[in-house]
C-alpha cells in the first residue's frame, strides 16, 4: 500500500520510465540492476529540464527581467524542496553541489582542514566509499591529524561500541555512510550521532545510497552535515545535495570564490555574502536543482515507504533465487539491509559475472564498488553487484538468477 | 495608471531628482552602511538621536530612484520622532512594501507611494534598503545588507 | 555568407530556439538582449540532454554493460568536441567543470597556491569579472604574495605597456579575460600571453565571454590554461571547460577527492588516475558534456566567423540608434570589441532603465555585473547592458531604441 | 559460436582454470605492478634476464579469467625469447587486442585466442594489463637492476 493508501503498481512505475520500457520491448529486453551506480530517469525529470530551458530560462539573481525572476524563482523552489526532502529548518541550509563527492569536498576543505591539528582526529569506516575517504585523506595531509577507522564485523554491521570508542574529545569529524553501496547495510545513523555529539564531535552523513530507498530526515537524525548526489534519486547528472546546520555554515568560509557569493569586491577587500549563497560561486546548474526538485517531488509521490517495501520485496526473492546456486555468496547480510545484493560466485572472477550477464542484457556492476579498503578487509578483489530500484520487478530477479546458473555451468 | 506610473509615481520621481536631507552627517549619534549586492545600490544612513528623539537624520550614496526616493521619504517622515515611533514605522514600511500585510496605514501619508513596488519583486530590495539600514544603525551595527 | 557559403539567416536560427520563438510570438514579443548574462538553448541541445537520459543513460567509465559503455562513449566523444573547438592537443587537456568559475578555483587551489610566497604575484587586470578576482585573492590569503593590477583607459583598453612591467620573474599567473563582459573589450591575449611566457609566467584566459563570440584556439594563444561556461555557449547549465596543457596538469595535485579519480585507495595511501580523470572526482555532469558538445556542434555548424560578423552588425546598429538618445554614455569603446553594450543614462540608474525596459519586455541587465572594481574606476554605481547573442535581429536593436527614448521622456 | 563461446574459447577457460607461470620468483632482474583500476585487477610481472634473453618469467595476483588468462598464456610464449623478441611480441599483440590491425599473425599461436575481446571494449584492459606490465618491468629493468 502506498502512503496514500493505494497499491504499489510497479508496472505503473516502469511506465514512467522510458528507457526502462522501451529497452525492455527489444529483441532482447533490458534488465536495469545498476541503480546503485545511478539510476534512471522518470520522464517527468527529463521533461522538468525541457521545459525549464524551453520556457522559463535565465540567468538566475542577477537580472531585472521577469525570465530571470522567474528562473530564480524555480531555483529557489528547489531548494525549497531539497529542504523538505531532506527536512531540514530552512532552505538556506540546502546548498547545491555537483554530487554527493563534492559535498564531502566542500566540508573536509571549508570545515575540517583548519581544525586538523596533531592531535585531532577524524573518524571513517571500513565500508566507506572513496567519495568519504578520499577528502578526509587529503584534508589531513600535512596536518599531523589522525584518521580512525572503525570496524565492521563479516557480516557487514558496524562495530557500534567501537565507533563510541574511537571517537574522543579530538574528533573532528566523524563521517559514515548510512546505506554501504557494497554491503546494503543500514547503519544506526541517529545513534551514532547521538554518540559523537556526546564527545562533542560533529557529524557527516554520506546519504548517497540512503536517498534513493529511504526517508532522509536531518531533524530526526540530528546530524551536522549530509549529503546526497542527484543522479541517484532518479534525478540529472551534476546536481546534489549537501545539508548542513544554519550555525555552522555561518562560521565556515566559502569554498569556491567567484559571482553570486560575493557582498563587495575590491581588488583589496572582498566581503562575502550569506548562507546559502556564500557556498555557491558562479552560475549554478540551475536546471539541474530544478530536475533534481522534480525528481525528489516525483519519488514522494510514489511514496518513499512504498519505494522501501518494493525493493525489500526483490531483495528476499533476490536471496531465495540465488542462494541454491553453487558457488554463489552474498556478500554483506546485516540485518535489514537495503536493496544492494553484493555476490561472489566460486571460480568467477566478478567481471567475468558482468560479461556475461550483460551478454544476457542483464545490466550489473562488477568490481570494487569505489570501495578498496572494504574490499581488502573482506579479502575478495571484488563483487558482483545486482541494485534495485523502484522500477524493477520479480521477473527480473528471476532473469538475473537462471543467467547466474548458465554462468555457473559454463565455468564448471 | 500604467505600471511603470504606479511604480514611479509623481512622488517617487520628485523624492529622485530632489531628495531630501540627502548629505553626511558630521555630528550623527548612529550610522550605518547599507548594501544591495543585486544592484550595487549603497547608502549610507545618519541619525543624529537626542533625548530618545531622532533630532535629525540623513544620507547619502548612490542608488536607484526607489532606493534613493525611499531614502529620502523616510528621513522626512522621521525627522523629530521618537526611537520606539521610529522603530515602528520601520516595521510598517517593510511589512508593507515585503508583501506581509496588505493593507496601507493612512499614518505612511507619501511613504504609501512606494506600495507600487510590490508588484516588482526584483525591486522590493531596493525600497527596504534605508529602512533596513536604519534599523541597523539604531541597534549600534554598522553594515545592512538585503541580499 | 557562412563558413560552408550560404548566407547568415537570422530567421532560421531563431527557429533553432524555441524560447525566443514562442515568446516573441506572445502579445508583448519578448527581446531577448542578456546572452551574456546567460545565452537560450537551441532546440537540438535540449533534445540531445533528453535523448541522452531517456536512450544512453548510465552511469560512465564503470560498467561492464553495454548502456554504461554508450555513456562512457557519449563522455568522452564530449571530450573531443571540447577539444576541438578550443583546438587542444589533445582531449585529456580538457577537464569537465561546473563552469567558468570552477575552472579559476581549480587552477587558483591546484596550481597557484602552493606557488605563492612572499615576494610572488599575481597579475590580474581592472576589468576582470568576480569569477577572476576572488579565487585569487582566496589563493593569497595569508600567503604573502602580492596582487597586481594591470590598468586600462578610458576606452577600456587594457594597457599593454604596464601588463609588460607587471608581470615580472615572480609572476606566477597573469590571469586576465578574453573578451571583457562589461566592455566588451577584446584584449590581444596572444600578445599578452607571449610577454608572460617571456618572463616566465603562466597564463590563464578567462573565455567565458569570448566563447559566445568568436572561434577559440587555444595553440594559437599559447595560453597555459583557459576557462569557459556551458550555459554561456548555447549550452546546459552545471557545465564548463578547462583547458589546460598537460605538462602542467600532470604536475598538479587533485582538486577533489572522491571516485572516479583514484588508482587505488587506502586507508595509509591513495594513488591518483592520470589525466583528466584525476579532476573529475565523483560522477561528473555526464549530460552536461554532451550537451555541451551538441551546442559546440551546433555553432560550427552555424559558423562562428557568420556569428562574429552578425553580431558586429548588431553592434554598429546599436550605436547609430542609441547614440542620438539625449544623456546616452556608451560604456566601453575599445576598437573591435564584441557585441556586448554597456550604458548609462544621465539621471536615470541603470536599475530603472531595466524594469522599464522589462515592463516593455525587453530583457537587458543592470547592475555592476560582478566587476565591482570595473565600477570604482570607471567611477559608476553601475550600467545597463544589452548583449547579444546569434539569434538577435535588427528589428530588436530598434526596439531597444525605442524603448529608451520613452525612458528619457518619462524621466526628464 | 555465441559471443560468450567467442570471448572465452577453451584455451582462455584451461588457461584460466590452471594458470601457467603462476608463482613469484625470487631471483628475477626485472619486476614491475599492473594495475586496472577499472575492475580492481592487480597483477605482477616477473622476469629473468640473462644473456639478452627472457630465462624466465612468471606472474601472480588477483584478476579475470581474461587477464589472468592473458598472462598465462604470455608467460607461455615468451620463455626464452630474447628481449628484443618478446618486446616485438608485446607490440604486435597489444596491437591485435586494441585493435589497431585486424590481421592476427600466426606467430601468435595460442594468445590469438585472446583475439574474442576486441567485441568487449570493456574488456580489452584485462586483456592488456599483463603485457603493459611486462613493458613497464622491462623499460625499468636497466635503471631498476640493483634491486
Ligand atoms: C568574463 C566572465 N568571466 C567569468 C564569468 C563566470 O561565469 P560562470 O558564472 O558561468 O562561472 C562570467 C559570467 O558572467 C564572465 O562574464
Ligand atoms: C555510498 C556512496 N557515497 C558516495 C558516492 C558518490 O556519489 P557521486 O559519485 O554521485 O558523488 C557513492 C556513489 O557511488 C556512494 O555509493
Amino acid at each position: 500500500m502506498s502512503d496514500n493508501g493505494t497499491a504499489y503498481d510497479v508496472a505503473k512505475v516502469r511506465a514512467d520510465f522510458p528507457l526502462i520500457e522501451n529497452l525492455a520491448k527489444g529483441a532482447k529486453p533490458l534488465v536495469y540492476l545498476d541503480s546503485a551506480a545511478s539510476t534512471q530517469k522518470p520522464r517527468i525529470v527529463v521533461e522538468a529540464l525541457s521545459d525549464f530551458y524551453l520556457k522559463d530560462y535565465a540567468n538566475i539573481h542577477r537580472g531585472v527581467h521577469f525570465l530571470s525572476q522567474k528562473a530564480t524563482d524555480a531555483y529557489e523552489k528547489a531548494r525549497e524542496t531539497a529542504r523538505r526532502f531532506v527536512n531540514a529548518r530552512e532552505a538556506a541550509e540546502c546548498i547545491f553541489v555537483r554530487n554527493a563527492t563534492e559535498g564531502v569536498n566542500l566540508v573536509a576543505s571549508s570545515y575540517a582542514k583548519s581544525r586538523l591539528k596533531p592531535g585531532a582526529n577524524i573518524v571513517l569506516t571500513t565500508m566507506e566509499h572513496h567519495a568519504n575517504i578520499v577528502p578526509w585523506q587529503m584534508a589531513l595531509e600535512g596536518t599531523g591529524a589522525e584518521l580512525r577507522v572503525v570496524p565492521i564485523d563479516s557480516r557487514g554491521v558496524l562495530d557500534v561500541e567501537a565507533f563510541g570508542k574511537l571517537v574522543d574529545e579530538n574528533t573532528v569529524i566523524a563521517a559514515f555512510s548510512y546505506v554501504s553501496n557494497v554491503l546494503g547495510t543500514v547503519n544506526p545513523v541517529k545513534k551514532l550521532t547521538a554518540i559523537a555529539h556526546d564527545k562533542g564531535a560533529k557529524v557527516l552523513v554520506d546519504a548517497a545510497q540512503a536517498a534513493p530507498h529511504r526517508k532522509i530526515d536531518v531533524a530526526d537524525i540530528g546530524c551536522d552535515f549530509l549529503v546526497l548526489s542527484g543522479h541517484k534519486i532518479y534525478g540529472p547528472t551534476g546536481i546534489g545535495l549537501l545539508y548542513a546546520k544554519r550555525e555552522i555554515l555561518e562560521k565556515m568560509p566559502p569554498y569556491q570564490g567567484g559571482g553570486d557569493m560575493i557582498l563587495t569586491v575590491s581588488f583589496e577587500k572582498t566581503t562575502y555574502k550569506g548562507i546559502p549563497d556564500r557556498f555557491e560561486a558562479g552560475t549554478p546548474h540551475i536546471a539541474g536543482a530544478v530536475g533534481m526538485a522534480a525528481a525528489m517531488d516525483y519519488m514522494e509521490r510514489i511514496g518513499l515507504a512504498n519505494i522501501e517495501a518494493h525493493e525489500a520485496a526483490l531483495l528476499s526473492r533476490c536471496r531465495e533465487k540465488l542462494a541454491p546456486i553453487p558457488g554463489l555468496k552474498e556478500i554483506g547480510t546485516a540485518p535489514g539491509k537495503a536493496a544492494v545484493f553484493s555476490f561472489t560466485l566460486e571460480g568467477v572472477h566478478p567481471h567475468d559475472i558482468g560479461t556475461f550477464l550483460d551478454a544476457d542484457n542483464i545490466a550489473i556492476r562488477a568490481g570494487h564498488h569505489c570501495a578498496e579498503p572494504l574490499m581488502k578487509f573482506l579479502k575478495i578483489p571484488g563483487t558482483a553487484r545486482a541494485s534495485f530500484g523502484m522500477y524493477n520487478t520479480a521477473e527480473e530477479v528471476d532473469k538475473l538468477a537462471t543467467a547466474l546458473e548458465k554462468i555457473v555451468k559454463f565455468f564448471a | 495608471m500604467n505600471e511603470m506610473e504606479e511604480l514611479y509615481r509623481e512622488i517617487i520621481l520628485d523624492h529622485n531628482k530632489r531628495p531630501r536631507n540627502f548629505h553626511a552627517m558630521e555630528d550623527a549619534t548612529h550610522h550605518a552602511d547599507g548594501h544591495n549586492p543585486l544592484c550595487g545600490d549603497e547608502i549610507e544612513v545618519f541619525v543624529k538621536v537626542e533625548g530618545g528623539k531622532i533630532a535629525d537624520i540623513s544620507f547619502q550614496g548612490e542608488g536607484c530612484a526607489i532606493s534613493k526616493s525611499s531614502a529620502s521619504l523616510m528621513t522626512s517622515a522621521l525627522k523629530g520622532k521618537t526611537l520606539d515611533e521610529a522603530k515602528r514605522e520601520c516595521g510598517i514600511v517593510v511589512a508593507m512594501l515585503t508583501g506581509k500585510t496588505d493593507s496601507i496605514p493612512d499614518e505612511l501619508g507619501d511613504i504609501a507611494a512606494l506600495q507600487g513596488v510590490r508588484q516588482f519583486p526584483a525591486r522590493i530590495k531596493c525600497a527596504t534598503l534605508s529602512w533596513h539600514t536604519l534599523e541597523e544603525s539604531l541597534q549600534g551595527g554598522k553594515t545592512a545588507s538585503t541580499e
